[in-house]
């Protein structure tokens, strides 16, 4: 598998010479102000990644870097976007809002980025996007976060390559109420974005008849979660967790610990997994266990051709980690966003005949102008729905069971499970 | 030219160059200096307790912080315009700064660092327990239209600029006049010598508790057009490493200095911003200079410029 | 002549051990009164508690017909008292004139002329005008004793408490420090602790001996000189 | 579940708490004891011992427990060593000035976070404990006239988890004797008191500076070790690390041994115990408020004596 990839992008490297070749012959014959016009819009399209490097976001930032290198490979393979190269401008934000803002101006003002894209972290999201705005930079994100949908920004952020927290925790009140059980006791992060999944879960599980019965919210920076447990009340039939950061291989493994071998119905977002092997000490109890995936890791009887191509560009294995290393597990049920909005904004660009900056208001309206994309290479995940007035895109949802340690899919959530009424219309701003 | 003649020519000049940049810096830098000014003020407000006062604080974000919520809330919840929430900023972060100055001015020295790093741990973990309001760690954003001061939209990069150094230049020259005041020089009295500053019958515990109002009130004042100005409020500004920030700063700077805070603020923006794009580990970079320096230039840029060249510097 | 400062039974133990028992002392408006005593006799610690520096364990402390053993030591200074350090306890980073004008200016308030002819004024008394621009810390230390001086002048106190000032001063800025000494009384009323018998001899009004945190004998230079108990205590001390 | 048992599971994960801080703390309580500085960048040196045990324990073979006994000798000694050089370098020349010290220290600590970073990563890696079993505790209940044991839902510990309490209490047992009986102690002691009159006597005071400075990171490196089989080893770990051992040892008396013990149990207890009443954070809000009160109106911490 890696020798084809290598030799692809021998190809790649021959073949972009040969382009350069041409140009530059092609310019040579040319007057010396069409030379000028002609190189620039032979110059690449550059975008802005704005990247968890460092901070707590960091093991995200990391697959999302991957992943996006493999897409903008891929597009640049097969020609680039309306025939010019496409370029990753790659800032770190140190997953903090101050610098996140910092990055967006410098990719507007300083690096000529077209757009940027990447974050993935809401704090990050949220203190970027205002500059994003007024800087009339489109900013494309992959979050997950319902900020975007929830209209708290602006017309040139957009959420297109990953549905919304609130759509995909709606999306799993049927499934758990029906299979797993009527009362739960919620686990998550005390901050916003467990918040939400706190507020968004217990209005869709009284929708479907359940009850949520305890919750318990962790603080951040939390190391040790046994202390904790003991409020789950005895009559809990399913529990919920989602937690996120460094510490969540401790809380899944102490969360086993603590009921030993009789333990109710476990649901969780695979975020409380992100990343961590299955197969890490401590964690056996799992077996039997629910989980959301965004996009399922290990590759499933069914596989689909998009998946395998979706693999393979990334060089990921079919246990979702990384072909050279088994240990190093990628985010795979987030990390899909990044592909996807790339191939988003080459939609949007070539709709929109992206020349450069002067277009971006065009582009924010051919990317809002688009409603499906179907399930293909470029959308591996799963067809999507597209709101141009909310700027988030819908998308099916994953929920699988730990079976002989892996991750098997047991129900997919459609579109329509995860679709709730409008909350903002962007396209009323002015752009 | 006496000494206050040079003062004034420097600060006054610091202030005319950084308007006449408005003019042609390039978009970028002209964003960046916008936000270095109001890191800049906030480091100055810093200096009143550590420079001035010799009281070395890890908890300062705490002040940012209140400033920042003050606003911001203010505007989200009770629709209040830009100028009146600016106020309640200022108010809560001197209030505070009341509240935590009676406190742990009861302490001295390591103490007294830490007490401050506990009640801004106290204020961090407050704003997420009430996310109902604050939206804990995402925070929220402050819409373009409720940032319209007086006609002025903030969120215009020129406007931005002037509005930013309209507060640098306050607080620049109010600590000036500050310590060239009785009521400064007692601040440097205890600085140097708390001992003999309270036998020359001077109320120490009062005079440090007006140099914590002082610093908490410039530093709530930055804080609160820090949100106003970029348009989002979070709990991230109430972390650890924002109280460590001015710190940094202000001994980069110079302590004791006036324009220490802003020289500090400036070079540790750019020792960043052009590091990261060598290194992801660019806090490496950080970490490295602040040992060198400490090491070899204790005094920071501006002590250093007082060492050698302008023995007048305040 | 009017009492301006007594203490009645005033006492401070450390630990256990007495440093000073139970003492009761007086002192009369505009004379000059020499604490004298051996090392470890109790004395600075003394006149720490009348300044407000230590806290009484017992007993209660009048000055001025008002008893301050509650107040903090700020405000015994700003009803008049003043107090200079044994060790030279000068702000060294600053100038000489900042030194004193901080002494002024708690008095004086924001009157700039004012404090600056207060400052020249006090500076010229003790004989460091020369030195007005100079660094504090950059003086040698017979210069930090005297500015030390200059700055227990410029508060203009009532009282003032001196503690051993002519430690490292040359013979002719002892002479000098003499003069100044008498010049202030009787406006002034002088407490020195002071180990140089010929400045205690020739200054003091009046003496007091401290032994063992008590008082042994007090009396007129030549009462004391005279006085068999002192010398006993001196010799048995040294 | 009841009260009774909740009460006991929180404190057994107290003591759990309890016992690696305490390791921490006594590391910097050391510190700042006989050298009268505050080490920021202790947070780090616990960092560092979590990551090279997790290093250590995969590169060596022959089973979990042989590679984590391992990890238990050799990291201390390695992060001690790199302490002890730190300060050569950087402390020794700033004269010890407690103020530059801490800013020397911060840059210290973002100099190892970021190293890390660059050669670790940014994952959270676990390492196996050398045995887990999951001990499952019963409880007495008055019932029927009589008390009968039950095993109530989620009352458990692990082997592991009792194995840190006790390596704990080994090690600090050792720490003291070593203060109090050994010829390092002594010098370290002389030291203490007074630094200047040490060096007069002959005492190497710069070589015991380094000694200390690297037995305190030692202490946190091994700190580190023992977590790192229940937590897993990440980059930032240090942080909060850092400000609860600041905790424990000014709670307990800057400098006073005993006293960072008895407060580190007492941090750790009711770490726990707090989160029975509370809402997780507010318990952290109030546990927070109450160490901050403390150094208020007790500013020589709980079990310390005023200075005069």
């Amino acid at each position: 598998m890696s020798k084809s990839s290598e030799s692809k992008s021998a190809v790649s490297r021959r073949s972009a010479l040969k382009t350069l070749g041409l140009g530059a012959g092609a310019a040579a014959a040319l007057p010396l102000w069409a030379r000028y016009s002609s190189a620039e819009t032979a110059a690449p399209i550059r975008i802005g990644f704005q990247k968890h490097a460092t901070g707590i976001g960091a093991a995200y930032g990391r697959w999302y870097d991957r992943t996006s290198q493999a897409a903008v490979r891929l597009i640049n393979e097969a020609g680039g976007i309306n025939g010019r190269m496409v370029e990753l401008v790659t800032e770190d934000d140190g997953t903090d809002p101050k610098r996140g803002a910092e990055v967006i101006e410098k990719f507007a003002t300083q690096s000529n980025c077209d757009v940027a894209f990447g974050t993935l972290f809401s704090h990050v999201v949220v203190g970027s996007a205002p500059r994003a705005g007024e800087l009339k930079l489109p900013y494309f994100v992959v979050s997950e976060g319902h900020h975007v949908a929830s209209g708290m920004l602006n017309r040139y952020t957009v959420q297109p390559g990953i549905t919304d927290v609130k759509s995909q925790v709606q999306a799993m009140a049927p499934f758990v109420s029906q299979n797993l059980g009527k009362k739960v006791t919620m686990i998550f992060p005390d901050y916003a974005f467990g918040h939400d999944h706190r507020d968004f879960f217990t209005a869709a599980i009284e929708a479907q008849g359940g009850e949520v019965v305890g919750l318990i919210p962790i603080p951040p920076t939390e190391t040790s979660f046994t202390k904790y447990f003991p409020k789950i009340p005895r009559e809990t039939e399913v529990i919920y967790h989602v937690m996120v950061g460094p510490g969540v291989l401790t809380f899944v493994k102490e969360l086993g610990e603590f009921f030993g071998p009789s333990r109710p119905e476990i649901f969780g977002f695979i975020d409380s997994l992100e990343a961590v092997d299955l197969a890490s000490p401590g964690l056996e109890f799992l077996e039997g266990t629910y989980f959301w995936e965004g996009n399922p890791r290990y590759a499933q009887p069914d596989q689909t051709e998009y998946d395998k191509h979706f693999r393979a560009a990334i060089g990921i294995d079919e246990n979702g980690a990384s072909i050279n290393d088994s240990k190093d597990v990628s985010t795979y049920a987030h990390m899909f966003g990044c592909w996807e909005t790339l191939y988003v904004i080459k939609a949007g660009m070539e709709a929109a005949g992206y020349a450069g900056p002067q277009d971006r208001a065009k582009l924010i309206e051919a990317v809002e102008a688009i409603t499906t994309m179907p399930h293909s290479n470029e959308h591996p995940q799963g067809a999507k729905v597209f709101n141009g007035k909310t700027h988030q895109v819908f998308g099916p949802q994953y929920i699988s069971k730990v079976v002989d340690g892996k991750l098997m899919v047991v129900h997919t959530a459609s579109i329509e499970d995860g679709m709730y009424p409008d909350e903002v219309d962007y396209t009323t701003q002015a752009l | 030219m006496t000494e206050t003649q040079k003062i004034l020519v420097l600060h006054v000049g610091l202030i005319a160059l950084l308007f006449a940049l408005n003019f042609i810096l390039p978009a970028y830098h002209h964003g960046n200096l916008a936000r270095v000014m109001v890191l800049a003020t906030y480091a100055i407000g810093y200096n009143v307790m550590l420079g001035y006062t010799g009281l070395l604080s890890l908890g300062h974000a705490m002040f940012f912080a209140a400033g920042m919520y003050g606003m911001a809330l203010s505007i989200r919840h009770l629709g209040f315009a830009p100028a009146p929430a600016l106020l309640v900023g200022i108010a809560s972060g001197a209030g505070l700064a009341l509240v935590v100055g009676l406190l742990a001015l009861r302490t001295a020295g390591v103490a007294f660092m830490i007490v401050t790093l506990m009640f801004a741990q106290t204020v961090y973990l407050t704003i997420l327990l009430a996310g109902r309001w604050t939206r804990g760690d995402e925070g929220f954003v402050i819409q373009q239209h409720e940032r319209v001061l007086w006609g002025i939209d903030l969120s215009d990069p020129s406007s931005r600029y002037l509005a930013a150094l309209t507060l640098f230049a306050i607080c620049l020259f109010a600590t000036l006049n500050l310590i060239r005041r009785p009521l400064g020089r007692v601040f440097v009295a205890i600085r140097e010598n708390e001992e003999r500053a309270r036998l020359l019958g001077y109320n120490v515990f009062r005079a440090k508790l007006f140099s914590v109002v002082i610093s908490g009130t410039i530093s709530a004042a930055a804080g609160a057009s820090y949100g106003l100005l970029f348009g989002y409020a979070g709990a991230t500004f109430a972390t650890v490493q924002y109280s460590i920030f001015p710190l940094l700063w202000v001994l980069l700077g110079g302590t004791g200095t006036i324009i220490g805070p802003f020289l500090g603020a400036l070079f540790m923006f750019y020792l960043i911003d052009l590091s990261s794009g060598v290194t992801n580990a660019y806090m490496l970079i950080a970490g490295v200079a602040l040992v060198v320096l400490v090491m070899f230039a204790p005094q920071g840029i501006a002590g250093e410029l007082r060492r050698r060249i302008w023995s007048w510097l305040p | 002549m009017s009492v301006i400062l007594s203490t009645h039974g005033l006492t401070r133990a450390f630990s256990g051990h007495v440093a000073v028992n139970a003492v009761d002392f007086t002192l009369n408006e505009g004379e000059i009164r020499a604490l004298i005593g051996p090392n470890g006799a109790g004395k600075t610690t003394f006149v720490s508690m009348l300044i407000g520096r230590i806290a009484p364990s017992a007993g209660r402390i009048r000055f001025e017909d008002q008893d301050v053993t509650d107040l903090p030591a700020h405000l015994r200074v700003s009803r008049g008292m003043a107090y200079t350090f044994q060790i030279t306890s000068v702000f060294g980073q600053l100038s000489v004139e900042e030194n004193v004008a901080l002494a002024a200016r708690r008095r004086l308030g924001r009157d700039r002329v004012a404090v600056r002819a207060e400052v020249e004024h006090a500076l010229a008394r003790v004989g460091l005008t020369d030195h007005i621009g100079q660094t504090a810390q950059d003086l040698s230390y017979g210069h930090q004793r005297l500015l030390e001086i200059a700055m227990g002048l410029a508060q203009r106190p009532r009282l003032l408490i001196l503690d051993e000032p002519t430690q490292g001063l040359a013979e002719n800025e002892i002479a000098a420090f003499k003069t100044l000494i008498r010049s202030l009384v009787p406006d002034t009323t002088i407490l020195l602790i002071e180990h140089n018998m010929s400045v205690v001899m020739e200054l003091a009004d009046r003496i007091t001996v401290l032994n063992f945190g008590e008082i042994l004998a007090e009396g007129t230079p030549v009462d004391i000189h005279a006085n068999p108990l002192v010398q006993n205590a001196y010799l048995g001390s040294g | 579940m009841d009260f009774g048992p909740y009460l006991m599971l929180a404190t057994l994960e107290g003591a759990v708490l309890a016992a690696v801080l305490a390791l921490m703390a006594s590391g910097l309580s050391l510190v700042f004891g006989v050298m009268r500085v505050v080490n920021v960048a202790h947070g780090e040196f616990y960092m560092l011992g979590a990551v090279l045990a997790w290093w250590v324990t995969s590169m060596v073979g022959g089973g979990p427990a042989v590679a984590f006994v391992a990890a238990l000798i050799v990291v201390p000694v390695i992060v001690g060593a790199l302490a002890a050089a730190a300060d050569m370098t950087v402390l020794k020349r700033l004269e010890y000035d407690p103020e530059r010290t801490i800013v020397a220290t911060i840059g210290l600590l973002y100099i190892l976070q970021q190293v890390t970073l660059m050669t670790y990563g940014a994952d959270a890696r676990p390492v196996v404990p050398p045995f887990n079993t999951r001990l499952a505790l019963p409880w007495l209940e008055w019932s029927d006239g009589g008390l009968h044991m039950f095993w109530p839902w989620g009352l458990s510990t692990t082997t592991y988890k009792l194995f840190v309490i006790v390596a704990g209490i080994v090690i600090l047992s050792a720490v003291w004797a070593m203060m109090r009986h050994s010829r390092i102690g002594l010098l370290m002691r002389a030291t203490q008191l007074d630094s200047e009159m040490a060096q007069a006597f002959g005492i190497p005071v710069e070589r015991v500076y380094a000694l200390v400075f690297g037995i305190g990171a030692g202490l946190a490196a091994l700190a580190g070790v023992l977590i790192v089989p229940i937590q897993q080893a990440h980059y930032l770990m240090g942080g909060d690390a850092l400000l609860l051992s600041f905790i424990v040892v000014i709670i307990g008396g800057l400098g006073s041994l005993a006293g960072t013990i008895v407060a580190a149990l007492l941090i750790g207890l009711s770490d726990g115990i707090i989160s029975v009443f509370f809402s997780p954070t507010l318990a952290k809000i109030i546990a927070t408020l109450l160490v901050a009160f403390v150094l208020v109106f007790r500013p020589q911490g709980l079990f310390g004596t005023r200075d005069r």
